[in-house]
């Protein structure tokens, strides 16, 4: 296959809706990740209700609670972004991986709501269940892999940020050691992790990033703990994927230097924040409900990246090194024209085995089960 | 050595909280009262820790806000037990649910708020003199927040104060036999309540240290459990504040192994043996047990728990 | 004469729900002098004297201190006030040494000088004549050195107004006869001694001065040296009785062996000979008492024959083996032993249970099947109140809310219609005033007439060799021999209990 | 002066708590009216979310089945005073034991595989409790303390499972355990999965059992009185573990109706805590299985009513808690009141 950046010459404009959804088709994996799903094919909204502006009201369910970074607040920043234009919406936080989800939907649709954000990857079998029973209702699932006709998926290329993140970290590291916080060996995670240091190498090859699990989406203490234990041996930049800033605070604390997460992180931690990469939630969601409003949506995979404007890395700080800016602009002008795939061969996984040979890339499919640590990265996905 | 010191200093920033609420708890329990309500009140303390730090700075104000919501949540605890002698276990369960959803709730326009770097400092690492020159136990107890030493201190006086003084006697008396102590001349409501309360207390500064010093922010859920282990030390700790500090600083030891060991795999006699977080998350309760089962079976009376626990106390019952 | 009176209570009441406890009643306490109390199950001593001593809060009435009228709230202010009381139950804290219990709730501030209060206590002790290891644990004790804690414990503070509720219920007579000179020195000493007893000897024996309650009032204070046992009782009851304990005589009976016991050998916890190499026989037609201070095995014996004990040697129960059996096999096995155990509500009975369930604990089993037969045991209930005149308002009254003697009633009842082969009745009117007494004694009597072996053990010898026709006595978990209760003389069983072998009276081997 | 006494005859109970729980929620109303709603609002909003429409009733009654479930089995092992608060890890064990069953037995006819799916995880429950009754008839080791730990070991050996050995290989390197087959979920009788005819049947079994039984009678006085339990030829041991089974089973059978029934999957989340809430349900019923019902019912209403207002009135999760929070102090406090009163007394006369 091709690399999903480069399929994509749609223009930036949030009212673009048609070309993102065209960009999302072209973009190959949705109905070979539809395997689960009933009709995987692109079915045009002939069961779903045509919305307006007033009629449609969206329900969010958020797996942690808002909080003030990462993640969950990422998407919430999305939503305010949608009441600011005057749409309806509502939100349930704090939605366990379990068959709760499927009642906080079922709760969300008996009071009136006929589009449903599910953030969580754990939650997409539930919302697949709901799918099923409530044929005219909008369904979309985050990070997930389950279609139907009334049901996508989405999510951004995050990983093409975290490539970025990695440049701006290795080029700061003077141990040449990294360490990463992040929650479960998940293939999003792993992707994550993987293109950071896919990243950090491209400019630094004798830099390493450790993994540290917290095995949660949310645990204060462990993701602390888990920070200082990196420095303590010896990392010097930390870096994290999880649901709050905690290991990067621990990094300004013992003067170590701190990629965020998901959402812009220099006042929290102005002495130790490099940059951050991010998705701009806000302008997918404008696109997505666009496109509900105008009748093209479908139940189809959305992965969107950074030539579509959706995934972003925050400005740099001044506390990056000297020629960071130079060299994350390179990368990224690459990434975006298409000429720099992050999954491109040759890779090896990190006990030495070619996993990608000279020449291939990594399909989405591989993407969403990715489950080998790269070359360079100290830790073990099981 | 100095990886190990750095360890330690880990575990035991990770001990120290727990610590706190193992505290409280044995100070609940030693008057007679199964306490499982240490979760709630580490919350409230940890929320209004916080308030009070965001809103004046004072690393001394914050503590005693924490203390004192602790405090007052205890004083709920002991209404319901001491005076109208409701079910301990339940009881114990309604604080913890009511305790974290207070918190939880009010805490909700907190989290995006961020502590003065004054604050943050005057409650952070810092060497006390000469002790952090003491090699391994210098930097692991002594290069800390201050209140990691306190509560070294706290468990010590402690100690102290249930044996070595007359209060602390009286206290013991009305844990292992109300009735014995009311005979005797004790007021035993009034000890109920006061060491219930300073329980409280501890239970809340056990949360406001997670709060002011270890991550310090307002997070929802902040505790995540530790007020379950604190409930499990108690017991591991056999009701002894000394033993405290041992079984307190011992589940930080395990907590900083499973993430220090998470990626590694030991070969034992041709087994691969990796230290699974879940796994050793459940070495603490496991240990527990095992503590438990030991000290019944030394038979050694001074160890068991105090024979008042869970049976309220009203004079004119027979 | 009336500046000796250090407390005088005027129109008490106090009610527990519908109970009437205490109904106005008076009572004047005076220095220097032992002043028993003397009433029925429930009258309303222990209740009056729980009121005196800050625990209860009366529901009326007013108290004199020294000429004032003063509210005691707490035990803490009644012993403030000079007012020290030794409750039927001890309240001490097991894993507490001597001392610890002793200076709990004293002294002020923080301080806890161990070794001054340890003095104290040696210097308080030789005053009285007391013996105490201060720093034994509780839970080392016999039960007479619990009671010398719990007086020491009143001396320490001060006491001037010492309160005993029954104290001499668990005592030996060699106990009890220490015990009263403690109190006659304490009286001595100028304080004020309440007694509460249920025996009569020993209020003639030791008080000063008597005052009797009957329901929840008292009825009549006199001087004791004025009156006579035969009076006292009947004023308790409310009509004249017949204090005297009648032998139920069996016209040629013919009594065989029903068990017959060759030594047995129970061990204590830490493999302590608590029995050693025990051999009798109990036999039909016969009543066969058991004396000793206790502790001596007694409780080893029933509950070896009872099978709640393993033992060593052999019980035969006419020709079955009782040894290696646990209640469960024994019952199975067919075999009915009827058994009051000493402490009727920690064993034998379920406090919080009803009349009915408690009676039926005996017999559910008897119906095949997995269910109960709820019907027939109701039924089995009502007829043991009716036979027994149990006072309950019905069957389904917990057992706990009544009376010790109707308790008592209840637990025999149930026993006696199990038609066992044996009946063994420790201590079986402990606690129980005259009337109860013995009503508990025809019944044993008549069980004696229909055949049945009874063992008896007791703690009262004037009962013993008054009910009994043998008497078998124990010391240290060793038989000192078997004497005839028709011939033997109180002193020499006196002997025997404190450990003299005597030789053994022969029989019908 | 105030002053504390019992009462004559314990008042009307029923009517006693039905006060109570009016107090309780104007207490918990006062709370919500402080943080700036409507009270009136929030618990109409609460009837409304769980019992005005088909939907929120089934929700509500789904709700309610392990919860009235486990109830029961805690209420048998408190009834011998075995104070069994590991409910929450006997949930799990049940639910363990039935995953076991769909992962390795899944080839086996259904009509074998569903009970033994059943007979597993009652066994599995019950040998969970049962660890902490052999300590305690061994060796006298306090099985309160015991079956708390046990909950969290419980807990945790589900994430191990879910994390490593049972990882559904089909789910992306998410740790997520694999559906039950079809033909092991429990089908849906009136729009709710068939545990609610289970749970009814229990609710009747146990009943029989603690009234009716032989076993029943024996729980009650071995709970009672030991002693009095060996003195009248009971078998402790053997009750006190039978019981301790039963107890434990019956909440490893709310493991695996609720992993079949609802979840359809096994997770170390899928308890939500009902393990604890049923202890309190137990209680306030007096071990009572017809109150039991009756409780775990009003229990689910505030359960169902508290998410749904959540979503309604976008309340913050937490608020439902401290509402449960507050009605659940209140009844707690009030128990007092059914025995005691508090007589007011004229100033003492000097
Ligand atoms: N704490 C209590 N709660 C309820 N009822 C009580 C309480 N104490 C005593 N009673 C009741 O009050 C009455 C008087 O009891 P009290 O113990 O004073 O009698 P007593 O004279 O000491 O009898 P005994 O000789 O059996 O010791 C009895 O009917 C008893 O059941
Ligand atoms: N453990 C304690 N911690 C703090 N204060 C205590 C403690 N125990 C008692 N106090 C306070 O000290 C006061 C006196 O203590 P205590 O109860 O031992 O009585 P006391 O010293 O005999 O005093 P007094 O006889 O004057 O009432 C109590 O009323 C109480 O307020
Ligand atoms: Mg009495
Ligand atoms: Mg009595």
């Amino acid at each position: 296959g091709t690399s999903a950046g480069s399929s994509s010459d749609a223009s930036k404009s949030a009212s673009a809706a048609s070309t993102s959804s065209s960009a999302a088709s072209a973009s190959k994996s949705e109905s070979e990740g539809a395997s689960s799903a009933g009709s995987g094919t692109a079915s045009t909204a002939s069961g779903l209700p045509s919305l307006t502006k007033d009629t449609i009201k969206i329900g969010f369910i958020y797996g942690s609670s808002i909080g003030t970074e990462g993640y969950t607040y990422s998407h919430d920043l999305g939503r305010l972004a949608l009441e600011a234009e005057g749409i309806q919406t509502m939100y349930i936080e704090n939605v366990p991986e379990t068959e709760e989800c499927e009642k906080a939907a079922e709760d969300l649709i008996a009071q009136g709501c006929n589009v449903i954000y599910a953030i969580s990857f754990g939650h997409g079998d539930y919302i697949a269940n709901v799918a099923d029973k409530h044929p005219e209702v909008y369904f979309n699932h985050a990070t997930g892999y389950i279609n139907k006709a009334n049901m996508s998926t989405y999510a951004g290329r995050y990983y093409e940020a975290q490539y970025l993140a990695g440049i701006a970290a290795a080029m700061k590291t003077e141990s040449n050691q990294i360490g990463y916080v992040t929650t479960f060996p998940i293939p999003e995670v792993v992707r994550q992790v993987n293109s950071f240091t896919l990243g950090a190498r491209s400019v630094n090859p004798d830099v390493t990033v450790s993994v540290k699990w917290t095995s949660s989406w949310y645990d204060p203490a462990t993701e602390k703990a888990a920070a200082t234990e990196l420095i303590n041996s010896g990392c010097d930049i930390i870096s994290a994927y999880c649901d709050t800033l905690n290991p990067q605070m621990t990094a300004q604390e013992n003067n170590c230097f701190a990629i965020g997460c998901s959402s812009p992180g220099y006042e929290t931690i102005p002495k130790a924040y490099l940059t951050a990469p991010m998705v701009d939630w806000a302008a997918y969601y404008t696109m997505d409900v666009a496109s509900i409003l105008d009748g093209t949506w479908t139940g189809e995979n959305r992965w969107l990246g950074m030539a579509d404007g959706i995934v972003v890395l925050d400005t740099l700080s001044e506390n990056c090194a000297e020629g960071t800016e130079e060299a994350v602009d390179t990368a990224k002008k690459a990434i975006i024209d298409g000429s720099l795939d992050v999954w491109a061969g040759e890779i090896k996984d990190n006990e030495g085995n070619v996993k990608v040979a000279e020449g291939k890339t990594l399909s989405d499919e591989e993407l969403l089960a990715l489950d080998w640590f790269v070359e360079g990265v100290i830790g073990s996905v099981n | 050595m100095d990886a190990l010191a750095m360890f330690l200093q880990l575990s035991i920033q990770l001990g120290t909280p727990l610590l706190f609420a193992t505290l409280g708890g044995i100070l609940c329990e030693r008057v007679g009262h199964l306490n499982l309500g240490i979760e709630g009140m580490m919350m409230t303390g940890a929320l209004f820790g916080f308030h009070t730090a965001y809103a004046t700075s004072n690393p001394f104000l914050a503590v005693l806000a924490a203390a004192l919501a602790g405090l007052v949540t205890g004083l709920i605890y002991a209404l319901i037990t001491v005076s109208f002698r409701g079910n301990q276990t339940v009881t114990g369960f309604a604080i913890t649910i009511f305790g974290a959803g207070f918190a939880n709730f009010i805490g909700k326009g907190y989290s995006n708020l961020i502590l003065s770097n004054e604050f943050i400092a005057s409650l952070g690492t810092k060497e006390i003199p000469v002790l952090s020159k003491i090699p391994l136990i210098g930097t692991a107890l002594f290069k800390q927040s201050i209140l990691v030493p306190v509560a070294l201190a706290a468990a010590i006086l402690l100690w102290i104060y249930m044996y070595k003084t007359r209060y602390g006697l009286n206290m013991r008396m009305v844990g292992e036999d109300a009735a014995a102590a009311d005979a005797s001349g004790i007021h035993v409501t009034l000890y109920k309540y006061i060491h219930i309360a300073l329980g409280g207390a501890l239970c809340g500064i056990g949360g406001g240290y997670l709060s002011l010093v270890y991550v310090p922010r307002w997070q929802d859920d902040i505790t995540a459990g530790m007020g379950w282990i604190a409930v499990a030390l108690v017991i591991f700790a056999t009701w002894n504040p000394m033993k405290a500090i041992f079984g307190a600083y011992l589940f930080g030891i395990f907590k900083g192994l499973a993430i220090k060991f998470q990626n590694v795999t030991f070969h034992i006699g041709g087994l691969d043996v990796s230290l699974t977080s879940q796994i050793m998350d459940m070495l603490p309760y496991l240990m527990t047990i095992i503590v438990l089962v030991l000290t019944t079976l030394s038979r050694k009376r001074e160890n068991q728990a105090p024979a008042g626990i869970g049976k309220p106390y009203f004079r004119e019952d027979r | 004469m009336e500046e000796k009176v250090t407390a005088k209570l005027c129109g008490i009441t106090k009610s527990f729900g519908s109970v009437k406890a205490n109904d106005g009643v008076d009572l004047t306490i005076r220095n220097g002098e032992i002043h028993a109390i003397l009433g029925e199950n429930g009258s309303g001593k222990s209740t009056l004297m729980n009121i005196l001593s800050g625990l209860y809060a009366p529901d009326g009435g007013e108290i004199y201190l020294d000429g004032k009228a003063t509210r005691i709230r707490s035990p803490r202010e009644a012993l403030q006030l000079g007012i020290g009381m030794i409750h039927q139950h001890f309240k001490l804290v097991d894993v507490f040494s001597a001392w610890e219990n002793i200076a709990g709730g004293t002294g002020r501030g923080p301080s806890l000088p161990a070794k001054q209060i340890q003095k104290k206590l040696k210097e308080l002790c030789s005053r009285y004549h007391l013996e105490l290891d201060p720093s034994k644990k509780i839970y080392q004790m016999a039960v007479g050195e619990k009671q010398t804690v719990e007086i020491v414990k009143a001396l320490y503070r001060g006491a001037t107004i010492l309160i005993l509720d029954e104290p001499t219920a668990v005592l030996t007579p060699q106990e009890t006869r220490v015990l009263f000179s403690i109190l006659r020195s304490m009286r001595d000493e100028g304080c004020a001694v309440l007694l509460i007893t249920h025996k009569l000897q020993e209020v003639m024996d030791v008080s000063d001065r008597v005052t009797v309650f009957r329901k929840g009032k008292s009825v009549a204070s006199m001087i004791t040296s004025e009156c006579t046992a035969e009076r006292l009782a009947e004023l308790m009851v409310g009509r004249s009785m017949d204090l005297n304990i009648r032998r139920a005589q069996i016209p040629g009976g013919v009594q065989t062996p029903v068990v017959t016991i060759r030594d047995l050998t129970v061990f204590g916890p830490g493999r302590q000979k608590k029995l050693n190499g025990i051999s009798l026989d109990i036999r039909s037609h016969e009543i066969l008492g058991i004396a000793g201070i206790s502790g001596s095995g007694q409780k080893e014996l029933c509950e070896a024959i009872t099978g709640m004990q393993p033992a060593k040697g052999s019980i035969l129960l006419n020709g079955r083996e009782l040894t290696g059996q646990n209640p469960r096999t024994i019952l199975n096995s067919g075999i009915h032993i009827g058994f009051i155990p000493e402490d009727r509500l920690g064993m034998g009975l379920v406090g919080g249970m009803d009349l009915t369930d408690n009676v039926a604990l005996r017999s559910y089993k008897r119906r095949k099947g997995p269910f109960l037969d709820l019907k027939g045991s109701r039924q089995a209930a009502e007829d043991l109140i009716c036979r027994y005149q149990v006072s309950t308002p019905g069957p389904d009254q917990i057992i706990k809310r009544l009376s010790g003697g109707n308790i008592q009633k209840v637990l025999l009842g149930r026993e006696i219609d199990l038609n066992p082969e044996l009946l063994i009745a420790a201590y079986p009117v402990r606690g129980l005033d005259i009337g109860a007494s013995h009503f508990i004694y025809d019944q044993l009597n008549e069980q004696k007439k229909k055949g049945v072996a009874i063992l008896l053990i007791g703690e009262d010898l004037d009962v013993l060799l008054g009910l009994c026709d043998r008497i078998a006595v124990l010391h240290a978990g060793e038989l000192m021999g078997i004497v005839d209760a028709r011939t033997a003389a109180k002193e020499q069983l006196g002997l025997m209990m404190m450990g003299r072998k005597e030789e053994p009276v022969p029989c019908s081997e | 002066m105030f002053r504390i006494v019992k009462k004559d005859n314990v008042s009307n109970p029923l009517l006693q708590r039905l006060i109570t729980v009016v107090i309780a929620l104007v207490a918990a109303g006062a709370f919500i009216g402080l943080c700036g709603y409507s009270p009136v609002t929030v618990y109409t909003e609460m009837v409304k979310g769980s019992l005005t429409s088909a939907y929120c009733l089934r929700q509500t009654l789904i709700q309610m089945v392990p919860l009235l479930v486990m109830a029961l089995g805690v209420a048998v092992c408190f009834k011998m005073q075995f104070i069994n608060i590991g409910a929450e890890g006997q949930f799990y064990l049940g639910a363990i034991a039935a995953t076991w069953v769909t992962l390795n037995l899944q080839e086996l006819p259904v009509p074998i595989a569903f009970p033994l799916m059943f007979i597993a995880a009652f066994l599995a429950g019950g040998a969970w409790c049962l660890i902490a009754a052999l300590l305690k008839s061994k060796w006298g080791v306090s099985e309160t303390l015991v079956t708390l730990m046990l909950n969290y070991i419980a807990v945790k050996l589900v994430s191990f499972l879910q994390y490593n050995s049972w990882k559904d290989p089909k789910a992306y390197g998410y740790p997520k355990i694999a559906e039950y087959p079809k033909n092991l979920q429990l089908p849906e009788v009136f729009g709710v999965h068939a545990g609610w005819i289970i749970a009814l049947l229990l609710t009747a079994a146990t009943f029989l059992l603690l009234k009716h039984m032989k076993l029943g009678y024996e729980i009650a006085v071995l709970g009672e009185n030991p002693a009095t339990a060996r003195y009248a030829g009971m078998n402790t041991k053997k009750i006190l573990l039978l019981a301790s089974l039963i107890g434990g089973g019956l909440c490893g059978l709310a493991g695996v109706i609720q992993a079949a029934g609802v979840e359809h999957t096994m997770n170390d989340q899928m308890s939500g805590g009902l393990g604890f809430t049923a202890i309190v349900v137990a209680y306030m019923a007096k071990m009572k299985p017809a109150g039991i019902l009756v409780v775990s019912f009003f229990f689910s209403i505030l359960l169902q009513g508290g998410t749904y207002m959540q979503t309604s009135m976008q309340i913050p999760a937490a608020a439902a808690d401290v509402m449960q929070g507050i009605i659940l102090l209140f009844i707690l406090g009030s128990e007092f009141f059914t025995q005691y009163k508090i007589i007011h007394e004229k100033k003492e006369v000097a």
